[in-house]
């Protein structure tokens, strides 16, 4: 297991890279291409000359390959790998360093995460169990059909839809309302309140799995469905062991292997993703904090955060693979 | 083997069956008309039409035939670990020690399963969880039957991976199943097949997955422990060479229906019915080198839609009009065998 | 000068795009009668209300702030110079200013502080703590946002120190503009431009930007909670005369408009904005109790006046006479604007609400005058442009389409980012009609007609260039009085009314909601927002 | 939605993969389970019908929503009524042919990303599976790069470069952030295919690899690749709708779903609830089209399960 974690983890370093040199193509060209951010910051009017390029020097945007289409300002890359590897993610349009805007902002995200994944992989994989153990039957359908719905709608329409029955239509009155316990309002909430930073998160977070929920569910239905017909399950059964131990213990722990699979893919796509529902809900998250800088095209902290970003999701999935190897013997030995 | 069990894990074990009577006296396993339907999207599949057999203490039946024929389903009726749906067994009696197993309660039939019949698969490497340690898999019979401890459960899953000849057991029993090799793998079903001491051992084409000189060496294993043990084996096999070794009843099978049984002896000097002898036409001989061998033409028919009459007439070499119109009862045939053929003189003669 | 712009904080909120938040610069009159105060008026100071805000850019040194998110906070903060008064023009002296007296040239200018003023630390508010703060912002290499703002005065822009700007004592400083400009009082009315600072302030700037040193009615309550809240509380040793009612305001920080909508609805939040995406629905449950308030900010087209065909003068008259203003405010904008008479906005001294012949919706004579033009509509496409993602596509493509269909000129919506907008808007690269909108620093025509229109103007990106509209701007800036002033700047702007440079569209109208708790809520034209410190909390 | 597909790398593999003596007579297994299957006629119907609009919108509505004079701002948000069932748009055009017109611009898209992350995916999976080594290796390393940019961060990043967004860049940069999770359900299909005995056979037999990889090793293993194929373009479709309500999807005058929903999301909660309400129906519809289609089609292929 040892060398296989090590291994792993040299097998980072390229992706790292890689990673890093994508975005900086593509920040590179989004400059190149969309135009000067900070010209951009002072909108119809252009401020004096000097005061541009005393910012672009600032946030070292006053190279000239910045001008030229297609270059991929290989210099400027390896000026900002040496610049991380100092542990310096630069400052961003606003003076503030993005590793303390990352640090304020990654907790929160966290949580959220946590709460998402937490959420889709509990009741995703019950639902997605009682779909499998009753194939065609009405929870099966019930399961298959509410599944294509959240596939279906589109995060941003969920979310707003649950802000305003359950948040508003439902929360506020509990809120109101002098007998219901607290943390039973503010776990409805509408908007993040970081005096309650895990319950004000709770509906925020079942809107985020939402998605994933689905997927679960129909991952475990499927591969448990796959795995009741398989030999193993035959064997366990000619064991006299009970069903529920022939489910429980024989099928269901095959079955997770995909749906574990997926869980590290869908760690990035919360981490990152999370920025629909960061907005609905006011959330000061990372992935709100990267849109915002998409937005602005302010490369330092697009760059930085996405980073570690990736580090983050390359670090979880390799978490996530550690464990599937726990699942799978067959992995461990490859 | 009677130390693995101690006696009040032995009656803790049987607790569950306590409101069961067995008869002492009864045969072992008596089968009796076993019917068993498919319902399949094409319609309904008669995968075992009548098929009655006895099995006793000590003794070894063979049931032959080609793949599709209704062996292992009869197998898997007899356990009760059909997939119900799509398999129902429709008719029929499974007797064990006098007791209809069909009519039990699930929960009391799955203490008979691998407490007192168990069954080894074909595909070891299939047929074992592959998530889980060989030991591991040895020890939860002895875990949920037997109410072993942890500890106490290993210790019986290396007594048994010695008994069936694997060496260094006490470091094998943490291995996964990828990592044995086909003959060590099924050498891991047989011992998980007699961990509970069971009376009959059903053995379902337990060679086919392996090499020759494995096979023997599995076949020798099984036969050995049988003759130990006292058990009732049943062994389902397409291969008529590993029957004539071991069996002492043989029952051939044909799209469902048994259509053969005798002694081992009898079948092999004279069978009484076309197929069993187009059976053995088609094993290589060693006095026959140089001949082309002979193939059974065709190919076994579908269960949904069998043929009328006889099912075999459309492969038989002896068939006449009256075949396609009449499905053959079970003719006594002197020696206390039995043939569902209307001709079987002349296949007797022939 | 320049107009602060906002961060396009998200595409989700397209919540500027109709200029509904103004960028205003320019003092508020604080006794101004004409509010309209929505709510129960308590007149009791005390208490405490919430309301929404978008994260800031700076909080400090205050010439870095060029938005409405910054000013709003700091305006708490900090006092201004001196403010303008709407309805005249004039300078009020409610501010740090004892006096500002031009020399007859309007070329020195002497401003005279009260006496025993102080920041919230106790370091004296003197000539000292403004030539810090002045030389700090027009120096390039602090590349402060407001340093256009300095541009005027002598030295600027140069080096470290300006040599027009001179301490004559503790309480008086000099300041020499390398040009006479009759406006610069009211120039210096943009408060955050012209903010002393503390020497504790500029030695740490970074930790006093997470909490300002001011010198105004409120002082910072704790840290900048970065993208969740700033609050504010009241200093107890205040001694200027802006209002503070309640004793503590907080600023909850929101990117999605309707985010803040709904926390409002959830009374989280007592004072709020409403965007443009969340006012049909606001409107439908709040209803009257929604405050409408004109703002100063101008929406318009320009022409690329040098490009056929929109070279041709008749040409831009019958598009600007084509579009149905007042439909295309009843339906897209949801009533929240009011179609342009003139290029200066209503809310500005001297602006005039029938100067614009061409404003209005008149299809007929604008195929008459399409015909005379001699322009033949099938000949070419009009090429729309608008910047992306900040709600303008809607409204030009109804425009787009009124053309088309009064007209007969088939249209092309083009549509780029931002950053690439003002690049196209830089070079002049443009080959149709495009969306603009303007709002003030300070409050006279003379803030809208030069930048927009005047040849080589900041922001004019149309190509005009009129000898005589120039000389009028500069006869009005040398005016001797403000009347004189407004008389020639009228006869500029009926210049570049006639031959349309740019057509005016319609100035922009905010929305405000405020909950039961909170009254005496106004808004304030020339900050561009809401005057929180005349907020009463009812207790 | 691609990272959804990724997961079902090891369930579909597995159950899709035809034992070799079925080979021959696969597809016409698949066809005759697929006949008399009612919610495979149910899906492919509507799946018809969605793919007439999108490639025939005239058939359905008469005139487009972009053409002269067929929007009248007088008319905006007006709701359904006898008369007019569907209502009125925001910008006063004919919600009915709004939403004709639209499925085009949202299903070719997804159509079109579906055909690209499949011809990247296959090539590439199937180089990695079947060659291994050296390419693999670098396949996957690059596979995982993109994978370490989430979805939504690396679309809005990239389509920032397109100030002119339509379906061809659209298509663009979903393939781009796409293709990675096919190429590992097919990497790992081509694999555990390669390992069968009748590849070993035809390959003593003297195949070439070409031969091999075109007769046994795409026929065993692009099966679950369809099967997921069919589901993603259901789920690039709202892919669509929330891009575009990040601002970075379709723009006006261009007409899509995405940009109903976007634009109908608040003023369905102002009470003009069909803003909202129809666009959303007209997703789900699909969505829930492409995807039992595909569950179909995933049952059909599975031998097991007959």
């Amino acid at each position: 297991m040892g060398r296989y974690v090590a291994r792993r983890l040299v097998q980072f370093i390229p992706v790292i890279l890689g990673t890093l040199f994508l975005l900086h193509v593509l920040s590179v060209l989004t400059i190149q291409i969309v135009g000067d951010p900070v010209r951009a910051l002072f909108g119809e009017n252009a401020p004096p000359e000097a005061i541009l390029e005393q910012l672009r020097a600032n946030y070292n945007l006053d190279d000239d390959c910045l001008e030229q289409t297609g270059n991929p300002c290989v210099r400027l890359f390896v000026d900002r790998l040496a610049q991380y590897a100092s542990g310096d993610f630069g400052i961003n349009f606003r003076g503030r360093s993005v590793a303390e805007l990352f640090v304020e902002r990654f907790p929160v995200t966290v949580r959220l995460t946590v709460i998402a994944l937490v959420f889709e992989t509990v009741v995703g994989i019950f639902l997605g169990v009682m779909a499998g153990l009753r194939k065609d039957k009405l929870v099966d359908n019930f399961v298959r059909f509410s599944t294509v719905l959240l596939i279906a709608f589109p995060v941003f329409v969920f979310g707003t839809l649950a802000q305003l029955f359950i948040g508003l239509e439902l929360g506020l009155p509990l809120r109101d309302s002098e007998r219901a316990p607290e943390w039973l309002g503010q776990m409805l909430t509408v908007t993040y309140n970081p005096e309650f930073p895990w319950l004000s998160l709770m509906l925020p977070g079942l809107v985020l799995g939402a998605f994933s929920l689905a997927a679960i569910a129909r991952l475990t239905r499927t591969s448990l469905i796959e795995n009741l017909r398989s030999d193993y399950v035959r064997t366990a059964r000619a064991k006299g062991l009970t069903s529920s131990r022939t489910v429980g213990v024989h099928t269901l722990r095959n079955s997770l292997i995909p749906v574990v699979t997926y869980i590290g893919i869908d760690i990035g796509l919360l981490l990152g993703g999370a920025l629909v529902t960061e907005g609905i809900f006011n959330i000061p998250g990372v992935g709100q904090l990267v849109f915002l800088a998409i937005q602005a095209n302010d490369t330092p902290v697009i760059l930085g955060v996405v980073t570690i970003l990736t580090v983050v999701f390359l670090v979880a999935n390799l978490l996530v693979d550690i464990l599937y190897a726990a699942l799978d013997p067959r992995i461990r030995y490859e | 083997m009677s130390e693995i069990l101690t006696e009040t894990e032995r009656r803790s074990n049987k607790s569950p069956l306590s409101g069961v009577s067995f008869d002492g006296s009864a045969p072992l396993l008596e089968v009796e008309d076993l019917e068993v339907e498919f319902h399949t999207r094409d319609g309904i599949a008669h995968a075992v039409n009548n098929v009655s057999f006895t099995l006793r203490e000590g003794e070894t039946l063979g049931i032959l035939g080609e793949s599709g024929c209704g062996k292992s389903v009869t197998a898997q009726a007899i356990m009760g670990i059909l997939d119900t749906p799509p398999a129902k067994v429709t008719g029929g009696q499974v007797r064990y020690r006098g007791v209809d197993l069909l009519q039990l309660e699930e929960k009391t039939r799955r203490h008979i399963r691998a407490n007192k019949i168990a069954i080894i698969f074909q595909d070891a490497l299939s047929s074992l969880n592959p998530v889980f340690t060989v030991g591991w898999q040895l020890g939860e019979l002895y875990r949920k039957h037997a109410g072993a401890s942890r500890a106490q459960a290993k210790s019986k899953a290396v007594e048994l991976l010695d008994l069936v000849g694997i060496p260094g057991a006490p470091a094998r029993i943490n291995s996964f199943p990828h990592q044995f090799s086909g003959g060590m793998r099924q050498r891991v079903m047989i011992a998980m097949a007699l961990a509970l001491e069971p009376d009959i051992i059903i053995a379902d084409e337990p060679t086919t997955a392996l090499d020759v000189t494995v096979q023997a060496q599995v076949m020798t294993l099984l036969s050995d422990l049988q003759r130990e043990m006292r058990l009732g084996l049943i062994l389902i096999t397409h291969d008529m060479g590993v029957v004539a070794d071991v069996a002492d009843k043989i029952c051939v099978m044909y799209a469902g229906h048994a259509v053969e049984r005798a002694d081992v002896y009898e079948i092999y000097e004279r069978p009484a019915h076309p197929y069993t002898k187009a059976l053995l036409e088609s094993i290589p001989r060693v006095d026959q080198k140089g001949q082309d061998l002979t193939v059974i033409k065709g190919l076994p028919p579908a269960l949904v839609d069998p043929p009328p009459g006889c099912s075999f007439h459309p492969r038989c070499a002896f068939a006449r009009d009256r075949c396609t119109t009449d499905e053959p009862p079970l003719y006594e045939v002197p020696g206390n065998r039995l043939s569902a053929c209307h001709y079987w003189e002349e296949v007797l003669e022939s | 000068m320049r107009i602060k712009t906002h961060f396009r904080v998200t595409a989700v909120a397209a919540a500027f795009a109709l200029g509904l938040t103004a960028c205003g610069g320019g003092g508020g009159t604080t006794d101004d009668p004409g509010g309209n105060p929505s709510g129960e008026p308590t007149g009791e100071p005390g208490g405490s209300y919430s309301a929404d805000l978008t994260e800031p850019t700076f909080l400090a040194p205050a010439s870095n702030c060029y938005e409405s998110e910054c000013s709003a906070v700091l305006k708490m903060v900090n006092d201004p110079l001196v403010s303008t008064d709407f309805e005249t023009g004039e300078l009020i002296f409610d501010g740090m200013a004892e006096s500002i007296e031009p020399n007859d040239d309007q070329t020195v200018w002497t401003v005279t502080l009260k006496e025993g003023l102080m920041f919230h630390n106790g370091e004296p508010v003197d000539s000292d703590a403004f030539l810090r703060a002045w030389n700090y912002s027009q120096n390039p290499k602090n590349a402060q946002a407001t340093a256009g703002f300095m541009a005027r005065i002598e030295g600027a822009g140069k080096g470290p120190e300006m040599s027009g700007l001179k301490a004559v004592d503790d309480q008086t400083f000099e300041v020499t503009l390398s040009g006479p400009f009759s406006q610069f009082g009211q120039q210096m009315s943009y408060a955050p431009a012209f903010a002393p600072i503390a020497q504790e302030c500029i030695d740490d700037i970074k930790a006093c930007n997470e909490s300002p040193i001011g010198t105004g009615p409120y002082q910072m309550d704790g840290k900048w909670m970065h993208d969740q809240g700033i609050t504010v509380t009241k200093w107890a040793d205040y001694q200027g005369e802006l209002p503070a009612n309640a004793d503590t305001i907080e600023f909850k920080m929101f990117t999605a408009p309707t985010a803040a909508y709904r926390d409002y609805q959830n009374g989280g939040v007592d004072v709020l904005n409403v965007a443009p995406e969340i006012y049909l629905e606001a409107k439908g449950e709040l209803a009257d109790a929604i405050l409408e308030e004109p703002t100063a900010s101008l929406t318009y087209l320009g022409f690329p006046t040098k490009e056929a065909p929109y070279d041709n003068e008749q040409l831009r008259q019958a598009i600007s006479l084509s579009i149905d203003r007042e439909l295309i405010i009843e339906k897209v904008l949801n009533g929240l604007a009011d179609a342009s008479t003139d290029i200066v906005t209503p809310p500005i001294p001297g602006s005039r609400d029938d100067a614009c012949e061409f404003c209005t919706y008149d299809p007929q004579r604008a195929k008459d005058l399409l015909e005379e033009s001699g322009v033949d509509p099938s000949s070419f496409t009009l090429e729309l442009y608008f910047n992306a993602d900040s709600g303008h596509e809607l409204w030009t493509e109804a425009a787009a389409r009124q053309i088309q269909e009064n007209l007969g000129i088939d249209y092309e919506l083009k549509s780029t980012e931002w950053a690439q907008y003002l690049e196209l808007l830089d070079g002049e690269e443009f080959t149709g009609p495009f969306r603009l909108g303007w709002s003030l620093d300070y409050p006279s025509p003379e803030n809208y007609l030069r930048p927009i229109v005047g040849t080589g103007g900041d922001s004019n990106y149309t190509g005009y260039s009129n000898p005589e509209f120039d000389d009028l701007v500069v006869q009005g800036d040398e005016a001797a009085t403000l009347e004189e002033s407004f008389e020639l700047y009228a006869q500029a702007g009926d210049i570049a009314l006639e031959e349309m440079p740019i057509i005016p569209m319609w100035s922009g109208t905010t929305a405000i909601a405020a909950s039961d708790s909170v009254g005496d809520v106004r808004y304030d034209v020339g900050d561009g927002e809401i005057a929180f410190g005349e907020i009463t909390v009812s207790q | 939605m691609s990272d959804f597909l990724a997961a079902q790398d090891s369930a579909g593999h597995e159950h899709a993969q035809p034992r070799s003596d079925q080979n021959r007579s696969l597809w016409g297994d698949v066809r005759y389970e697929l006949m008399r299957n009612p919610v495979f006629w149910v899906s492919s119907v509507l799946v018809l019908v969605i793919l007439s609009m999108a490639f025939a919108p005239q058939l359905w509505a008469e005139t487009s929503p972009t053409a002269r004079g067929a929007c009248r701002l007088e008319n905006a948000r007006v709701e359904p009524s006898a008369a007019h069932p569907f209502g009125y748009t925001n910008a006063g055009c004919d919600m009915w042919s709004s939403l004709v017109y639209g499925t085009g611009k949202s299903v070719i898209v997804a159509i079109l990303v579906t055909i690209g992350t499949v011809i990247v995916g296959v090539t590439l999976g199937t180089v990695a599976g079947y060659v291994g080594g050296f390419a693999d290796t670098v396949i996957s390393r690059v596979t995982d790069i993109f994978f370490g940019l989430p979805f939504i961060l690396g679309a809005l990043v990239f389509l920032a470069i397109f100030p002119d967004r339509n379906v061809w860049t659209l298509t663009a940069v979903l393939t781009m952030f796409g293709w990675t999770s096919l190429t590992r359900v097919m990497r790992g299909s081509v694999i555990s295919t390669k390992q069968k005995d009748y590849v070993d056979a035809a390959r003593a037999l003297g195949a070439t690899n070409f031969f091999i990889i075109r007769k046994h090793i795409l026929a065993n293993s692009i099966a679950p690749v369809i099967v997921l194929a069919t589901i993603g373009l259901g789920a690039y479709i709202s892919a669509e709708a929330t891009l575009t309500f990040l601002g970075v999807g379709y723009q006006r005058p261009t007409v899509s779903w995405g940009l109903l929903v976007a634009e109908g999301q608040n003023l369905a909660l102002a009470g003009f609830w069909h803003l909202l309400v129809l666009p959303c129906a007209f997703i789900v519809v699909t969505v829930l089209s492409f995807i039992l289609l595909g569950d179909a089609l995933r049952d059909a292929l599975d031998p097991r399960a007959r």
